[in-house]
């Protein structure tokens, strides 16, 4: 049983990807932190675990996990059937609000307002899916996917892109890198459940997970950790009592 | 998010540029060891052995080293070796190299010419003295400047060890660009410290070239 | 199918063919040749480009197998497919037209190589071998030095002495002056008289006629691959066939 | 290890796994040819006699080879849409790929050049054949030909590195392996399906090369040498 | 300084060399050549390796250019800077000992290659052209082979077709035997004799003294970069330095 494992060992291996901010990413010393990182961290101080971080990148979280190289991916994993048939998901600790985002100059109201238009997200994402769907049924834009978000903001501040699909967060982040060309929420897309990611067959573990989601949501400390690094409140349905 | 350049980074840079070096020796041994046996199956006398290493070679320089490093390290555990990403890394890259290393090797060791295994024949030298005593010491000389240009692949190869994990140049490059976003400064730096590492290599296997083109009149 | 059981006799020839047949393909090369050479014999093969020589000497050392006939060599059947290849190349020694000396080594490393590998001859009495054989073919001075720094003539006398330190039973040689100029022909020309009036037992491809007539105990032309005439030196002056009259005629 | 490998996911999405391997070609066929066009004119350049002529050329070659191609990609596409010039990731991939197999097809070709001996060369200059004739009748081709193998070699790992354009959004054959595998979480199946379509298409490629030789070198085809 | 003014007259040498001196680096390679060739002789230059025999014929087809002197070919001054190269070997066709031909042509290619594209000589007749030459040097049925396919003789003829296609005025032969063997070298010789009988105006190096002796109206002997003896065939029996005796006696 891996939870006994893991207790035994008192050593946690929790897979993320540091090149995804503002989830997993570098600070000015080059500490790993993020949304993702913290919460990790919080995780193993209450467990009274030590951590050891496996790297992994966008295609490597779920190997990671299957060939028992990390026992919980903690990256942005937003929970969605055809997955689940593959890995275990524990209940949701955070959201992911997706947004299409566009320069400003341009005006959009909704999603005929970007008919014509070509938007840019990160290959393989939720979003990306949700888009792609959209597009094939009628939507009338284009998709253009980038390998990870950093190369899809960068296509944005260079010039390559004027409208992404991601997060809120990361939409403003645009206009302070490059002031010539502000960025702002457009559309919605929805609002998608970040899971921690678990091996097939290890209920103990996830029951153990889930019990630490919930006090955790319920006493407001994920909620903290989302807004220090997303700049908003979880949404409502998620937010603890506090 | 992450702010300016700083110290910090660079430094983080340097540790990427040291892993990039670090790997690139790994695959260089075990690619060279392995590379050998590769080209000496190409030459065999066995008919088994060339069509095993032939299919080796032409196998693996189909394949995307990315994916050979995919495969190698998480395939390797799906089939029960938990390996190391050191290891897997140092794996794939051994894996990719060898084949690359065995063809321009065996076309060295066959550069030799046919007169030379003739006469070494001719004195009675068993297989293995013809090998070790007479075409390997030739083949050696021929095969100097292509492994030193090679190795220039080898070093901007290593990039893909990030799939298991490593953060090696680019990589720490592409953790820092993606907290910074400055593509620009962060890629010049990547190229240039890529650039120091292979140019006097490309130099040294071009100088080697020539001063084996040199030779060669004086052989005939 | 006696092979291996009869042990040489004194008197047996050293090498012997008995209607050796060999194609390349499509190409009959060789179509029943039969020669022998006696021990302490000298045997000049001549004929034209293309006319089969190099490969009936390759055919005596092994160097290709042949598709009938026989080949007797210091006792031992070479058709015979379970020959022990390098005992029977260390009764024989073979030199090319292209020296093939080994490039990376000197002289001296040249010649110790197959005694010290092969025969396990010690270092010190396998060097002073080659003082021996080099002495023999005039280049004691150059024991130290490379190949490349060798002139033609020298490097093909150096390729002659590395045969000779195998002490080999009988020598074959593949015009080996045809690469070199009249002055270096002249050299290694010496060097294959000396060794003839020591008594070793030799097959000789060469081109050099007025040679052939000086040496050859034993002439053989071979003409499409067959022996087109044979006999003493004698029938180079007087050939009884048109086709050697007109290879002397124009050979010369 | 409870490890199962379940292919139908990965295979029923047949059509975008071709689609992609059909960008991949064709990204390929592009840089071949523009690659091997900036080859030939760099290798004469890299020859021919001006002394600032041969350091530009000796500049290119060494800048590319000696740094990642995905730096390269990165450079181009982002420097481009900063000057305001804004292409698709297609036209940046092919420009980008042709770059750098322009810079390696160079130096091959420059071998190649090299390898034709001065006796060929004044043979026709005593001919009266001018320069270009001269290059185009006795250096090019012939040169061409002897490095063949190499250059084959090096326009299948072209292909190969090909897959890096994913990254600035080209959808060839590893983007959509990427967008498979995260849309399924199938990463081996979806690894091991795109590892045969590469050896597939390397395979297709060096067979059409073997196939092309034989069309430009009626000698080899005669004479039945092997290139 | 009269270059290019003069027009050619009809009794002026095809060929002139007037105290030209040549150096590589240090080495004083031609030191004040003079010979003249007139139309339709027959000129061999002969001397030891090094002496300067193919420095000399290089010059005239402006392989090289001269330190100092002046060098006349068919009324162009080759030693003028301002020369139209191409239009001199338009005139002047040369071949070298390593025949050159373009091995990834076929004779026939080979051949009008230069007509066609120099001279713009359309294709058709370009081929007939190739086809006359061809017969000339006995080789019309290898209109179609490729180069490898043929023996050095046939190669070194076609190598020959190959420069009279071209219609030169002078043809120059640097030592285009001494890759041959003795029936091949017979071949070749054979072709230069019936060009000579044809009128042909033509400088040889050749280390064929028989031959020399049978086809040169003019024999040039140089030694160290001179000329050092020259006259009709007749040097050759009885020549009046001691330099030429001794290679007269060798080189036979
Ligand atoms: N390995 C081979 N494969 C095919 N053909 C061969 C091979 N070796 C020799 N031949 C052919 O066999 C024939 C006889 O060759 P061989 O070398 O014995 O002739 P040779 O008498 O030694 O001639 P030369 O005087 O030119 O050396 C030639 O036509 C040659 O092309
Ligand atoms: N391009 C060159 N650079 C330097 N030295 C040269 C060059 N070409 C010829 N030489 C030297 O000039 C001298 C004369 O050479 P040349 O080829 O004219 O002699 P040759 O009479 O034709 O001799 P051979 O009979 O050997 O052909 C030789 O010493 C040669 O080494
Ligand atoms: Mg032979
Ligand atoms: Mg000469």
């Amino acid at each position: 049983d891996l939870l006994d494992n893991i207790m035994a060992a008192k050593k946690i291996r929790i897979a993320t990807d540091l090149a995804i901010p503002p989830s997993g990413m570098m600070d000015a010393s080059m500490k790993p932190t993020g949304s993702d990182v913290d919460t990790a961290e919080l995780l193993a101080k209450d467990l009274g675990l030590e951590i050891e971080w496996v790297q992994t990148t966008g295609a490597t979280r779920i190997p990671n996990l299957q060939t028992n190289k990390a026992d919980v991916v903690i990256s942005t994993l937003s929970v969605t059937p055809e997955r689940a048939k593959v890995i275990d998901f524990t209940d949701p600790y955070a959201a992911l609000e997706s947004v299409v985002g566009g320069l400003k100059s341009i005006e959009v109201k909704d999603w005929d307002g970007l008919k014509g238009k070509t938007i840019a997200v990160s290959r393989g994402t939720t979003q990306d899916t949700a888009l792609t769907n959209r597009a094939k049924d009628g939507g009338g834009f284009e998709v253009a996917r980038y390998d990870d978000d950093a190369t899809m903001v960068t296509a944005a501040v260079t010039g390559q892109a004027d409208f992404i699909a991601t997060s809120g967060t990361i939409v403003n982040q645009i206009g302070v890198k490059n002031p010539a060309r502000p960025f702002e929420p457009k559309v919605l897309i929805t609002t998608f459940n970040l899971a921690m990611g678990v091996k097939k067959g290890e209920p103990h573990l996830v029951a153990k997970l889930n019990e630490w989601i919930a006090t955790n949501i319920a006493n407001g400390k994920l909620n903290a950790i989302y807004k220090k690094y997303h700049g908003t409140d979880l949404p409502e349905n998620m937010r603890g009592a506090s | 998010m992450g702010g300016d350049l700083n110290i910090n980074h660079l430094l983080f840079l340097a540790h990427g540029a040291l892993w990039t070096v670090g790997l690139s020796a790994i695959a260089l041994v075990g690619g060279g060891t392995f590379g050998f046996l590769v080209a000496l199956g190409r030459v065999s006398s066995s008919r088994a052995v060339r069509l095993l290493a032939a299919s080796y070679v032409q196998l693996i320089q189909g394949t995307p080293l990315l994916v050979i490093m995919f495969l190698s390290f998480f395939g390797l555990a799906a089939i029960g070796f938990n390996i190391s990403p050191l290891l897997a890394a140092g794996a794939s890259m051994t894996i990719f190299v060898a084949a690359y290393l065995g063809e321009i090797w065996r076309g060295c060791i066959e550069a030799v010419p046919k007169q030379q295994w003739e006469a070494a024949e001719g004195l009675a030298l068993s297989r293995g003295q013809r090998m070790i005593k007479v075409i390997l010491p030739q083949a050696i000389r021929i095969a100097t400047p292509p492994t030193v240009g090679f190795m220039v692949q080898i070093i901007k190869n290593t990039s893909l060890a990030s799939v298991v994990g490593f953060v090696e140049l680019t990589r720490s490059g592409q953790i820092i660009n993606n907290s910074l976003f400055e593509p620009f400064i962060i890629y010049s730096i990547i190229a240039v410290v890529y650039f120091s590492l292979c140019y006097p290599l490309s130099r040294l296997s071009r100088r080697l070239e020539r001063t084996a083109l040199q030779k060669k009149p004086a052989l005939a | 199918m006696n092979a291996h059981s009869a042990p040489p006799a004194a008197a047996a020839p050293v090498v012997a063919l008995r209607n050796v047949h060999k194609s390349f393909g499509p190409l009959k090369v060789l179509d029943g040749v039969s020669f022998t050479v006696p021990r302490g014999e000298v045997m000049v093969l001549i004929g034209r480009s293309g006319s089969g020589k190099s490969t009936a000497l390759r055919c005596i050392d092994r160097f290709e197998t042949i598709d009938n006939g026989e080949i007797e060599v210091c006792g031992r059947r070479v058709d015979d497919a379970r020959l022990d290849v390098r005992a029977l190349r260390q009764d024989v020694g073979i030199v090319f037209q292209s020296y093939n000396l080994f490039p990376h080594l000197t002289i001296e490393e040249n010649i110790t190589l197959a005694p010290h590998s092969v025969k396990k001859v010690p270092k010190a009495e396998a060097r002073a071998l080659a003082a021996k054989v080099l002495a023999q073919v005039g280049l004691e001075e150059k024991l130290h030095a490379y190949p490349e720094q060798l002139s033609g003539g020298q490097q093909q006398r150096a390729a002659i002495a590395r045969s000779l330190a195998m002490q080999p039973k009988v020598m074959l040689f593949d015009e080996v002056t045809s690469a070199l100029d009249p002055e270096l022909t002249g050299e290694v020309l010496k060097v294959i008289e000396a060794l003839a009036t020591e008594g070793m037992t030799m097959v000789l491809v060469t081109h050099e006629m007025s040679f052939a007539r000086g040496i050859a105990d034993q002439v053989v032309f071979m003409h499409k691959g067959k022996v087109h005439e044979a006999g003493s030196a004698d029938i180079l002056s007087s050939p009884s066939t048109p086709e050697l009259a007109q290879f002397v005629g124009t050979g010369l | 290890m409870g490890l199962e490998l379940d292919f139908s996911v990965v295979l029923e999405r047949w059509r975008a796994l071709l689609d992609g391997a059909a960008l991949t070609l064709q990204l390929a066929f592009i840089a071949v040819i523009c690659g091997a066009a900036i080859g030939v004119f760099g290798a004469i350049g890299r020859r021919g006699g001006n002394a600032l002529v041969e350091r530009l050329c000796g500049a290119y070659v060494e800048a590319i080879r000696n740094t990642p191609l995905l730096v390269q990609i990165f450079l181009v596409y982002f420097g481009l849409s900063s000057l305001g010039l804004k292409f698709s990731a297609f036209t940046v991939a092919a420009v980008a790929l042709t770059i750098n197999v322009g810079a390696y097809t160079t130096e091959i070709m420059r071998a190649g050049f090299d390898s034709i001996h001065k006796g060929q060369i004044e043979a026709a200059e005593g001919l009266g054949l001018s320069r270009a004739q001269i290059y185009w009748h006795v250096i090019i081709w012939p040169g061409i030909e002897r490095v063949y193998p190499a250059l084959t070699s090096q326009f299948v790992l072209l292909m190969l590195a090909s897959s890096v354009t994913s990254q600035i959004s080209a959808e060839e054959l590893t983007a959509v392996a990427n967008y498979i595998q995260s849309e399924t979480y199938r990463s081996f199946e979806t690894y091991i399906v795109v590892a045969f379509i590469y050896i597939a298409l390397s395979f297709v490629m060096r067979f059409g090369f073997w196939l092309l030789g034989l069309a430009l070198f009626p000698r080899r085809r005669r004479l039945g040498t092997p290139l």
